[in-house]
């Protein structure tokens, strides 16, 4: 099979699965999977015969060439977000199976899976905008799945505009490329670009990583349903900034890439405070993954694009893991009446009903809190250890990034332990009603679970659990990272510390039967300042929301213009009509008010003389004696 | 007989012409008005027969002006008669149905 | 030169005056006809006959130049026109009108076409005041045929008003005459520079400019097209102001245009003339009195034409007045269809609605071709005025040109306005009681040919021209 | 084959004269004799699409166009001008010849759109009939004087299909409408009349755009470049530009002379709009081609910044004001106020990108606003209705509604793959691309895509997503999801919206050769 056949398949497959959902007619969604699966191994295939890039180019537009091009990472990602793509589209059969439309979802899902395949094989920038623009497109489709409930529909608008504020300054960023001269495919780039195209597209890749300021839309994004947030909230869409760094930070700017570390460590401290005391468990997760991106991002900016990868790959497994866990939480809890599922207030307890969910979800929550022996700590510690070596290389405040990071991994396994903690240990706290409550885990949920939860551990990347790198590296093309440094060395050490004391720390705190876990039931909202603060994440999300009503009033303000403006128009109307209005004043007035005062001199002179008086009848013949007058006098003596 | 100076002529002339002006703009009664125009009319045909020099032309312009001005009397009496049946009235300050807007 | 020599010039040529005598001659039986019958059919068709005649002998041409002892000027100009002045009066027999008084209509409206046709061709000052005079007096005689209270007053103030001005015109040309001693419109040229002379020529201008209906001497005319008979109004707005002016254009040419003075004085005239005129229609309720405020404005119009000293303009002109001629003979047949059913008021219109779409459509076209909106004649009008004032202008001219040109344009934009109340009324505003009244089909037929002539002339502006050469073939070249 | 573009032009009209002896009673027969004509109309120009010839080296403007014919119409002796020659001149080129096959396709969906016209069918079907002939007739003539009869010659039409088949406010509209676009067409007749004088065929001056645009001026007259003539002390030519500007911005629009626009489309009926906005505001983008550009090069390479500010103008002050309206249809109308601003980025760009991102936005703005604004009818036919506030959760009663709604809300959105994209980015690709425009023009119209995205999104959360909701009972009972002959209508504009979204060479390989020509024609006067 040639090359560009496989490449087309990989991309087309999801799309024909679109179609067949609703081709088909009743059984079409669940035909949907069987094309994603051969989209899936379709990747998986051209993972092992691809030995060099495989490129095509062709004219989209007049003197505008477009490509695709098939790289190893590329390919790895293909295979990933197949993977998981087809491991959601299972579990979405049972989560969903009681939904009147999931042929909607479904199709939404294939169109989903079509655009992130194409973003990822696109060489050039603007292709790669076009499936950016697409993804966006069919998350916000889907965000706003449930358009009848309140939230959707508007977390969905505002997920979308704040990716599109973000999309323009990529956008911007590209074609002032352009305007460089440079060229826009990503193969093609050599030099390092100039700052501003650097900086409009960093901005662009933050937007869709859900980076400072643009994070508060993956917590809106948790409105769509909960696969929707394990597959495209937290493994690939988000990631797709991840990968646009990956594949254009070694040409950005320096500038750009400091700004771009800053970036990083700052929305992986926010996101992990913000997650430390949500009571929604998909806030948690989302929060988490808002931190887990920054590190990705911060990965970037220190030059290790391929930690980041690598993260980025692990993260996909454990974090789509702990999102469809919650999801198998959320169905089972949504049979109760009149209480919110997603409230972590009213869990508990739950291990022993949903055994193999619990194991997984405790699998992944090990590796997103970086202990030893998971795939998360492997990862995370490259990404610490560039992090390391970049500030020994620049020195100074640059210590305060690796320092961050190691604030953020304690909070990190603290939160997790939190989650883990209060979901599944301890006494149920969902009411009474426990027996009308049906808690089944079916293949349709154990299938991906398990591979996702297998996927977070250690020997899948390398035999040793201490190292951070792994067999994919080789897709990456490593550069090994300089381990030698003595606080690189003894970084690892730290970093596993903090992260069992994190652990150790939240469960001295929550573990069952202590003061919180009892009282958590009925856990009120924080009061403190700082609590407020972080339980609503920063007040991001009311400030997108100021920005908006900003945005609206200044809108009713050129309205404002624009009646003037139509004032204005009127008014020129109406002093025609005035003018001519005028004119019979004029006429009536002015002319006859010569022929008044006339008569007037004619009376003053006629009570001298015994003349009669003049006629008004005859001040037309006046006027025109008048008018003769004036107008020889003008004519002869000016 | 004495070649009387034209200038006097002239000065006639203008004479009538600022009287028929006067009366034209000052009478309330039509026919009083037709007298002013009369007026002006021979002030004009009295100069145009004064600077008759050389030839005929600028007399028998007279001529003919002042018939024609008779003509114009007869007209404006024809249609004075009917005003006077329908407003019963010559005065001109009562004839003002046609209102300008 | 002795007597029997005189009367043998005279005879030979009294050939330049046929037309004029077909028509007094035509008039006359005319009379004797009305003393022996009443039938109106009979009056209609020796007056119909009369202009045929008239138009045939037109149409066989003149010798130009000076006749009768310089008295007369005869120019290809003043024949085109004649054809103009022939075929509204023909035209106007397509209005209705009552057996009553027909006699004399039709002989006044003779009359005032004699008037018309021998002002164009006046050389001697003498001449020029006779035919003005003539058109006058008949001019104020029917205004009365309404035999209406204010036809009566209009008329008298019509009379009035323009007594004086002829009165000062006559003192105008006292005063060239007694200061230059110049005679005949020929020899104007010749004229003194003194202020006395200029004093007099203005006052010559300024009496041809109130015929034109030219503000500021423009007073008479909206009470005048307003109370007159609706075939009266047509030929009052066509005859004696195209007349006014060809002979103006005459004097302008004779006068020589190294005297931009009295040439920029008329084109000040002439632009106030197309504010006044669109400004003041604006604000009329009465149909006819609106449509007589454009007709002050389209003075406005043709006055530059009369002015530039092109051929371009020239030809113009010509066109310009023939598609003036054939839009208010037009628009004034449809008003006096609208008034016979009582409507009279634009709001009026709002009852025609719905009612009559033949006729609704044809009058629409023909307010479209007052505008000068594509794709009626008048627009092709306006083109060739717009066309010669630019061509005018970038020939080196002065910028009063341009500015004409530009207010010209911001008038026809306004113009719309006015001109629009009617369709607006007609087509878009429901009104209560919709008029139920039949229009007879000869009314429909009449109303469709005169809208779609007057497309024919946007589509093939050149029949005009052809139809000018056509006329001057026969001229024959001394 | 020969006289092709008069069978398009000219059918209707014929039509229309034949619809004339027909009974008024007969409503049906006179959709179906329009239905007919426009198609085949529609079926010619496809033809036409299909036979040009797309391979073409262009060195002068007479050797751009196809399908030439040429008549005597008005030949006219005229003092010292010489002739009035006037020429029944037709032609297409890469530029007309994708408005001409819109045009006949967004006709025949105003038929359609038309059906359930019953008052004065007569009338009405006969006045669209003249208005399509016009319309093609503006694309087509070579002729400055038939150029500029088509262009006047839409006006009364239009107003009285606004006038009489419009909403409430339908004199105010109609009047505003003829008045705007009438002062605008009279600035350009004065500077058709100033060509007329200065360009010259062989001896005789001409009316022909051909010999206009390849410039052959008489030497010494007053518009000629060579010559510098002054008018009131400004240059001539940038005199007649400021003219041909203001004309046809009014008809674009273009902000500040777009205010009839809203007023135009609220009052109109939904085929109307649809041909309004898909059709005649094109015209007046094609007047910028052909006529400021193609025709005052020198003085558009000059202006191009100013041009372009102009349009950066209208994308964000229409989006601002598209963002704060209630009424749905008010929307629609101050988007196209928007999307019409790239347009004119486009051409200031004076690139090949940019020109032909110009073309294709109008095309696509050709093909998504009609849509949008039958969608718009879909609702006030069964509410007459359409402030947004008075419906809510319109998705569950009417899916397939809401999925045609979305799709072209996200195509006026600038969604890739569907065509809105497409224009948009060539634009902005040229806006970027050109060094002489600042760089600030192309981030701010960028700026304009982030704010139809909100009013687009809006609008889609308040009407479509929730809670069902109406406000009147007795809607209830009609709001049905979309008829046979609305899908009918949509279900092409979908398919070719997504067509040239995926595949845009459709439309830019037959527009290439002369879009480069243009550039470079143009490009030759940069400063």
């Amino acid at each position: 099979m040639s090359m560009e056949a496989l490449i087309s398949l990989i991309v087309l497959l999801p799309l024909l699965g679109l179609g067949s959902t609703y081709a088909l007619n009743h059984s079409g969604w669940r035909v949907s999977a069987a094309f994603i699966a051969g989209s899936f191994f379709c990747s998986v295939y051209l993972l092992f015969q691809l030995d060099s890039p495989y490129m095509v180019r062709w004219e989209w537009l007049p003197n505008l060439q477009v490509g695709i091009s098939a790289d190893k990472p590329a390919a790895i990602l293909l295979a990933l977000v197949g993977l998981l793509s087809l491991l959601v589209h299972l579990f979405s059969m049972e989560y969903m199976k009681d939904d009147t439309a999931k042929q909607r979802y479904f199709a939404k899902l294939a169109f989903f899976t079509f655009s992130m395949m194409g973003l990822l094989v696109s060489d050039s920038l603007i292709l790669l905008f076009v499936f950016w623009e697409l993804v966006g497109f069919s998350s916000y489709l889907l965000i706003g799945f449930w358009f009848k409930k309140d939230s959707a529909p508007g977390s969905a608008r505002m997920a979308f505009m704040v990716n599109k504020v973000a999309d323009v300054a990529l956008l911007a960023g590209i074609l002032m490329l352009l305007r460089e001269g440079d060229s826009t495919f990503v193969s093609e780039l050599g030099e390092t670009l100039f700052f501003l195209p650097s900086l409009l597209i960093a901005i662009g890749a933050f937007g869709k990583s859900a980076q400072l300021p643009f994070s508060g839309w993956i917590v809106k994004a948790m409105a769509g349903p909960t696969p929707i947030s394990a597959l495209i909230h937290a493994a690939t869409m988000v990631a797709a900034g991840v990968y646009l760094l990956f594949r254009i930070g070694p040409f950005l700017d320096s500038q750009v890439l400091a700004i771009v570390t800053i970036t990083g460590i700052a929305t992986a401290m926010y996101g992990a405070l913000s997650a430390i005391t949500q009571n929604d468990i998909k806030k948690v997760l989302a929060y988490s993954t808002i931190s887990q991106l920054g590190y990705m991002v911060m990965g970037i900016g220190v030059s290790a694009g391929e930690a980041s990868i690598f993260h980025l790959w692990t993260h996909a497994f454990f974090k789509a893991g702990l999102f469809l866990g919650a999801g198998v939480v959320i169905h089972t809890l949504h049979q109760r009446e009149n209480s919110d599922p997603q409230d972590m207030r009213q869990m508990g307890g739950i291990r022993s009903k949903l055994p193999w969910t619990f194991v997984s979800f405790l699998v992944c929550s090990l590796a997103l809190a970086g202990i030893p022996f998971f795939s998360g700590f492997m990862s995370k510690e490259g990404i610490l250890l560039a992090a390391w070596t970049w500030a020994e290389q620049i020195g100074t405040w640059a210590y305060l990034v690796p320092d961050l990071a190691l604030v953020t991994i304690l909070i990190t396994a603290f939160y997790v332990g939190r989650l883990v903690i209060l979901v599944f240990l301890g006494e149920s706290r969902y009411g009474t009603s426990v027996d009308a409550i049906k808690f089944d885990e079916n293949a349709y949920f154990k299938i991906p679970l398990t591979v996702l939860a297998i996927g977070s551990i250690w020997f899948v990347y390398n035999i040793n659990p201490l190292a951070h790198t792994s067999i994919l590296d080789s897709f990456f093309g490593l550069v090994s990272i300089d381990s030698d440094s003595f606080i690189a060395q003894s970084g690892v050490g730290i970093s596993i510390f903090l992260s069992i004391a994190g652990a150790v720390l939240a469960f001295s705190l929550f573990k069952p039967k202590s003061a919180f876990s009892l009282g958590y039931r009925d856990n009120v909202l924080p009061n403190s300042f700082g609590g407020r603060v972080i339980y609503n994440g920063f007040y991001l999300i009311n400030a997108y929301r100021l920005i908006g009503t900003t945005i609206h009033s200044t809108a009713q303000g050129v309205t404002w213009v624009e009646k003037r403006i139509d004032g204005l128009l009127h008014f020129l109307a109406m002093s025609v009509v005035v003018l001519a209005k005028v004119l019979a004043i004029v006429d009536r007035l002015i002319i006859d008010g010569i022929v008044n005062f006339l008569a007037w001199i004619a009376r003053v002179l006629g009570n001298v003389t015994s003349l009669v008086h003049a006629r008004e009848s005859q001040w037309q013949i006046i006027w025109l004696l008048i008018a003769f007058v004036l107008i020889l006098s003008w004519i002869l003596f000016f | 007989m004495n070649e009387l100076d034209p200038i006097y002529h002239l000065y006639l002339a203008a004479v009538l012409f600022s009287a028929g002006v006067f009366v034209v703009m000052s009478k309330r009664n039509v026919v009083f008005v037709l007298v002013g125009i009369e007026l002006i009319l021979n002030g004009a045909n009295l100069l145009i027969a004064t600077f008759s020099r050389g030839n005929l032309n600028g007399q028998i312009f007279a001529i003919f002006s002042i018939v024609l001005t008779v003509c114009e009397v007869a007209v404006a009496l024809a249609i004075l008669l009917n005003i006077y049946k329908k407003y019963t009235t010559s005065n001109l300050d009562e004839v003002r149905e046609l209102r300008n807007e | 030169m002795n007597l029997q020599d005189q009367l043998l010039e005279i005879l030979a040529n009294l050939e330049s005056l046929k037309v004029e005598f077909t028509l007094i001659i035509g008039a006359i039986s005319l009379l004797i006809a009305g003393l022996i019958t009443k039938s109106g059919q009979l009056l209609k068709s020796i007056y119909a006959l009369t202009i045929v005649f008239a138009f045939y002998h037109n149409w066989q041409g003149f010798s130009l130049g000076l006749a009768l002892s310089n008295s007369l000027f005869i120019a290809s100009t003043a024949q085109n026109f004649t054809a103009i002045f022939l075929g509204a009066g023909l035209l106007i027999l397509l209005y209705h009108r009552e057996e009553e008084h027909a006699t004399e209509f039709y002989f006044f409206i003779l009359s005032i076409l004699v008037g018309g046709i021998m002002l164009m061709k006046a050389n001697s000052f003498l001449v020029a005041y006779l035919s003005i005079e003539l058109t006058s007096f008949t001019a104020y005689i029917i205004t009365n045929f309404s035999f209406k209270k204010v036809g009566f007053e209009a008329g008298i103030k019509y009379l009035l008003f323009g007594a004086v001005s002829t009165a000062i015109m006559l003192f105008g040309f006292g005063l060239v005459y007694g200061v230059s001693d110049i005679f005949f419109i020929s020899e104007l040229n010749e004229i003194n520079k003194a202020l006395p002379a200029s004093v007099g020529l203005l006052l010559i201008v300024f009496g041809l400019l109130f015929k034109g209906s030219v503000v500021p001497f423009h007073i008479w005319v909206p009470a005048t097209y307003q109370s007159a008979p609706n075939d009266a109004t047509a030929i009052l707005s066509i005859v004696p102001k195209l007349a006014a002016f060809v002979l103006l254009q005459r004097i302008f040419q004779s006068v020589g245009f190294d005297e931009s003075w009295i040439s920029t004085a008329c084109l000040m005239l002439g632009m106030l003339t197309i504010v006044f005129g669109t400004l003041s229609a604006l604000r009329q309720s009465n149909a006819r009195r609106m449509i007589s405020f454009g007709a002050i404005a389209h003075s406005g119009f043709l006055l530059p034409l009369v002015i530039m000293e092109s051929s371009t303009s020239n030809e113009a002109f010509w066109w310009y007045a023939a598609a003036y001629a054939l839009m208010n003979v037009a628009i004034f047949f449809f008003l006096d269809v609208y008034e016979r059913k009582g409507v009279v008021q634009v709001s009026d219109y709002g009852g025609q609605s719905g009612t009559d779409w033949v006729l609704n459509s044809a009058m629409t076209i023909i307010l479209i071709s007052l505008v000068g909106l594509p794709p009626a004649a008048g627009f092709t009008a306006k083109f060739l005025l717009f066309g010669s004032l630019w061509e005018f202008y970038s020939n080196g001219a002065d910028a009063i040109y341009i500015t004409y040109l530009i207010v010209a344009l911001f008038a026809t934009v306004i113009s719309l306005f006015f001109y629009l109340r009617i369709p607006y009324q007609m087509f878009l505003v429901k009104a209560e009681t919709l008029d139920t009244q039949n229009t007879p089909v000869s009314t429909k037929i009449i109303a469709t040919l005169f809208s779609i002539v007057l497309l024919l002339l946007f589509f093939a502006p050149q029949i005009l021209t052809v139809m000018q050469q056509l006329l001057n073939s026969h001229i024959a070249y001394e | 084959m020969e006289y092709i573009l008069s069978y398009i032009f000219l059918f209707p009209v014929l039509v229309a004269i034949a619809m004339l002896f027909i009974h008024s009673e007969a409503t049906s027969v006179f959709r179906r004799l329009a239905l007919s004509a426009t198609s085949v109309q529609l079926v010619l120009s496809i033809l036409l699409f299909i036979q040009f010839d797309r391979d073409t080296s262009i060195s002068t403007w007479s050797g751009a166009f196809q399908f030439v014919e040429k008549l005597d119409w008005i030949t006219m002796k005229l003092g010292s001008i010489g002739k009035l020659n006037i020429d029944y001149f037709l032609g297409v080129d890469g530029i007309s010849l994708p408005l001409v096959v819109l045009s006949c396709f967004v006709l025949t969906v105003g038929v359609i759109s038309s059906w359930n016209i019953k008052e004065k069918a007569k009338g009405y079907f006969i006045l669209y009939l003249i208005l399509s002939s016009s319309i093609i007739g503006c694309f087509i003539a070579l002729d400055f004087f038939l150029f500029y009869l088509c262009f006047e010659f839409m006006l009364l039409p239009m107003f009285f299909l606004i006038g009489i088949w419009g909403g409430k406010k339908r004199s105010y509209a109609s009047i505003k409408f003829f008045l705007y676009t009438l002062f605008g067409s009279l600035f350009i007749l004065i500077v058709m009349i100033g060509l007329y004088l200065s360009v010259v065929d062989g001896n005789a001056n001409t009316f022909s755009m051909v010999r206009m645009m390849d410039g052959f001026y008489d030497a010494g007259s007053i518009l000629d470049p060579a010559s510098g003539e002054l008018i009131f002390g400004y240059s001539a030519r940038a005199a007649a530009f400021l003219f041909i500007l203001v004309g046809f911005g009014i008809k674009l629009p273009m902000v500040p002379f777009h205010t009839w626009l809203p007023d135009a489309h609220v009052e109109a009926p939904t085929p109307i709009s649809v041909v309004l906005a898909g059709l005649l505001l094109k015209v007046g983008a094609y007047g910028f081609f052909r006529i400021a550009f193609g025709i005052f090069p020198d003085m558009a390479a000059k202006y191009a910044a100013w041009i372009a500010f102009l349009g950066v103008l209208s994308i964000i002050y229409g989006g601002m004001n598209a963002l704060a309206q209630n009424d749905l249809k008010r929307m629609v109308a101050y988007s196209s106020v928007s999307h019409m601003g790239f347009v004119f980025v486009g051409l200031a760009a004076v690139t090949t990108e940019g020109a032909g991102g110009a073309l294709f936005q109008m095309i696509s703005h050709g093909l998504i606003s009609p849509a949008l604004f039958i969608l718009v009818g879909v609702i006030y036919d069964r509410t007459s209705n359409r402030e947004m506030e008075h419906f809510s959760g319109l998705a569950s009663k009417m899916p397939v509604y809401t999925f045609f709604t979305v799709v072209f809300f996200f195509a006026g959105l600038g969604l890739p793959g569907l065509s809105g994209f497409v224009g948009e980015l060539m634009v902005l690709i040229g806006a970027f691309k050109t060094s002489s425009l600042s760089i600030w023009i192309g981030i701010l119209a960028t700026l304009g895509i982030a704010i139809s995205a909100a009013y687009f999104l809006w609008t889609i959360q308040r009407m479509f997503f929730g809670k069902y909701f109406v406000r009147e009972r007795s809607w209830e009972e009609y709001m049905n999801d979309l008829s046979a002959r609305e899908k009918l209508m949509l279900i092409p504009l979908t398919v070719l919206v997504l067509l040239l979204g995926i595949y845009p060479r459709v439309v830019l390989d037959c527009s290439n050769d002369t879009i480069n020509f243009f550039v470079q024609h143009v490009g030759n006067f940069n400063p």
